[in-house]
């Protein structure tokens, strides 16, 4: 009785997320963006969105390398800073953000909606508890 | 028949206990109640916005939950006799001792009883997790004022 | 997906292998095979070796009861980078709450659903 | 040589007119379970508590014993038991039911044969012409109280015993015909073998019982092959093999029995069998007692020992001392 319950959300959960090592760009007219990104030989997919002043960037770790993650996220998060000065970098390798990121490519949202949606997903990577 | 003799008696009559058997059972059902947790940990992030750091407490919630209901209904002293470790140690075991101990003194009333015992088995955990964890943070507070280690 | 599956489950056996070792090995009573789990939980905290652990096991570092020792320590570390010494104080269950506060919470519950049980096989 | 008395002769010739066991429902497949009065499939009723639950077990006990003795409660004259429960508070509220004049005694699991003794010797100075006598215990009261609440997961060693839930009472009487007679008493001595584990009572009450029967051999110069059994309370299976190995004579090992050891036959749910003042009382005056009484058996030495920890002195650090007392039955040719 109890298993049974466990078995519908094994496929529930595995179902819903898309092919794991994703690489995608948004807007993506960036190719210098992408460039950086593939030369990371630690990462195994990324999707990013930029608007005007912030980057944001999700990762994903390959599972043995995922214990040096903060590390990881660091080095990529200075690489990028030099790359885009003016922007605020954040590089991020979390389930969550990574799905988010992914509903706003579908949707093509635009500048306003594009910024009011990156807030939100800082907004969650923020929380603590 | 003085002591000794009778000492060497008793550990010739003990029965070894079988360590490896039970340490296998432990790996198994402490691995399947983590790989439970690791499911509802994809649960709450696919419906809720959870962020992998912080999807662990409600996962957390809903193993007590699981643990709640085992207890109540008889399950648990059984799989934790097959398990052993395997299912204290996660949190279904802390959640199992409150509510075991909830459920054993409840006819001594339940301010008294419930109130009272609740975490007669479960406290020590608490306790010693918040002793231990001020003296941690209280040296690496004072290593890093110094300036021998960094945050 | 499936590989934090499988290293959720690996982790997870080995804390509890461990805790087994404790009971069996040293003869702990269940109660001191706990609190020495969450005591070397918080204290490899300290060494920041648990959080890697968290990054890399998911749940099978943060079911186990090793977890509440750390984040117990994590909340105090936390808070006493903001704060200095007295941070220690007011941060430590800053990051921790869920699993006692379900726990209480539960087991009252429990205590006025279930009924006490007459012992079966 | 051990050289402490201890044992005491009956003259007077008191005797188990009668004898009631109730056992619960763990024990129903018990290998005596034939020779039980009634089986409780109830361990506790609806809205009842454990404690209420052993008291239930009590009276339905003592209601059988009277009965099957042809006597009326009234005219019992003294009536004594003991149990495992702090204060004795089953016993004490069975006793306020019953309401004849009441003797609680505590010896742990060692409280059946403590209330037969003491029968015994009130019959010996005939200030009492019936006694109701014996003990129980019950399961999930003794369970909460000495170790840990019912449902709690802890995992039992290959050592730990189960308590039995039973309680077992007997008519004494003196010289009544054609039933067995208690001839020899040996109050036993506290024994410390130095064991602190309270999951492996088999080892600690081991010297105990060895004690007594050592004593109550020498005292009524007699030979352990001169029993047709010698049986201890509650040593369980690992218990009995340690007691088995501090007899140095190899004959003497098919004598050597235990009652926890049997209760529950090879059922490894119960790992090293049964324990508790039921355990020794319904076995003791209900399989022991029809053996006696249809010849197969004509002189039994049975030893009920005791562990007297308590939840306390074991988070003290204590050590377990334990106690051993022992009746010897005998059963005369039918005359």
């Amino acid at each position: 009785m109890k298993n049974k319950w466990i078995v519908i959300l094994l496929f529930l959960t595995l179902g819903a997320c898309s092919d794991a090592s994703e690489r995608s760009v948004y807007p993506s007219q960036d190719v210098e963006l992408e460039k950086v990104l593939d030369e990371q030989d630690s990462i195994i997919g990324y999707k990013s969105l930029m608007d005007d002043n912030t980057l944001l960037v999700s990762i994903e770790i390959p599972t043995m390398k995922r214990f040096s993650k903060v590390k990881i996220e660091e080095n990529i998060k200075k690489e990028l800073e030099n790359q885009y000065p003016n922007k605020e970098v954040i590089v991020i390798d979390d389930l969550k953000v990574r799905w988010e990121i992914e509903k706003i490519i579908e949707k093509e949202q635009e500048s306003k909606e594009l910024t009011k949606s990156i807030e939100k997903i800082l907004a969650l990577s923020k929380e603590e508890t | 028949m003085d002591q000794k003799q009778f000492e060497d008696i008793v550990d010739k009559q003990n029965p070894k206990t079988p360590m490896f058997t039970n340490m296998l059972k432990a790996f198994l059902v402490g691995g399947i109640i983590c790989t439970i947790g690791q499911l509802l940990v994809f649960f709450y992030i696919r419906f809720f916005s959870f962020t992998e750091r912080t999807a662990a407490n409600p996962t957390a919630a809903t193993l007590v939950f699981i643990a709640m209901l085992l207890t109540g209904f008889g399950y648990y002293k059984k799989i934790s006799q097959f398990a052993g470790a395997g299912s204290a140690v996660p949190i279904t075991g802390f959640g199992n001792s409150v509510v075991s101990a909830a459920i054993e003194h409840k006819t001594e009333g339940y301010v008294l009883g419930v109130g009272g015992n609740m975490f007669k088995l479960a406290g020590s955990v608490i306790v010693f997790g918040v002793l231990s964890a001020f003296f941690v943070a209280l040296i690496k507070t004072i290593l890093v004022k110094i300036g021998v280690v960094s945050w | 997906m499936i590989s934090s599956l499988i290293v959720a489950f690996v982790v997870g056996g080995l804390i509890c292998v461990v805790g087994q070792i404790l009971m069996d090995g040293l003869k702990l009573t269940p109660a001191h095979t706990m609190s020495t789990l969450v005591v070397s939980g918080s204290i490899l905290d300290g060494f920041g070796l648990y959080e890697p652990l968290i990054a890399f096991a998911g749940a099978g570092a943060t079911v186990p009861i090793t977890s509440f020792g750390n984040s117990l320590t994590h909340g105090a570390l936390a808070e006493a980078e903001k704060h200095g010494l007295i941070g220690v104080l007011t941060g430590m269950f800053e990051v921790t709450s869920s699993g006692i506060s379900a726990a209480i919470l539960f087991g009252i519950i429990a205590a006025f659903i279930f009924q006490k049980r007459n012992t079966t096989y | 040589m051990v050289k402490a008395n201890g044992t005491i002769q009956f003259t007077e010739k008191p005797s188990i007119a009668s004898t009631g066991v109730t056992v619960g429902p763990m024990e129903k497949d018990s290998p005596f379970a034939s020779a039980f009065d009634e089986i409780l499939l109830l361990e506790k009723e609806k809205n009842e508590s454990y404690e209420e639950a052993n008291t239930r077990f009590i009276e339905k006990a003592c209601a059988i014993t009277v009965k099957k003795g042809h006597e009326k409660m009234e005219n019992i004259d003294v009536f004594i038991g003991g149990d495992l429960i702090n204060q004795l508070s089953p016993t004490n509220f069975a006793a306020r039911k019953l309401k004849i004049p009441y003797l609680g005694v505590f010896s742990a699991c060692a409280s059946s044969v403590e209330s037969l003794i003491i029968g015994s010797l009130l019959l010996e100075s005939g200030k009492a012409s019936s006694i109701l006598a014996g003990a129980s215990s019950h399961h999930p009261a003794v369970e909460r109280q000495f170790r840990y609440p019912l449902e709690y997961g802890a995992q039992k060693p290959k050592t730990a015993q189960w308590t039995v839930t039973a309680a077992g009472f007997a008519l004494l009487q003196k010289q009544v015909k054609n039933a067995p007679i208690i001839t020899h008493g040996t109050i036993g001595r506290v024994v410390d073998g130095k064991q602190a584990n309270p999951l492996h009572m088999g080892a600690a009450m081991a010297p105990a019982a060895r004690d007594t029967i050592e004593r109550h051999l020498t005292n009524t110069n007699s030979k352990v092959s001169d029993f047709d059994v010698i049986m201890t309370g509650d040593l369980g299976k690992i218990g009995l093999n340690i007691l088995k190995d501090m007899f140095t004579d190899e004959d003497c090992h098919v004598i050597l029995q235990d009652a926890g050891a049997q209760f529950y036959g090879e059922d490894t749910f119960f790992n090293a069998g049964a324990s508790g003042a039921g355990c020794s009382a319904a076995v003791f005056l209900s399989h022991i007692y029809n053996q006696l009484q249809n010849g197969t058996f004509k002189r039994v030495l049975l030893v009920a020992t005791g562990a007297l920890l308590s939840p306390l002195t074991f988070q003290q650090g204590e050590t377990i001392p334990c106690i051993a007392h022992a009746i010897e039955c005998r059963m005369e040719k039918r005359n």
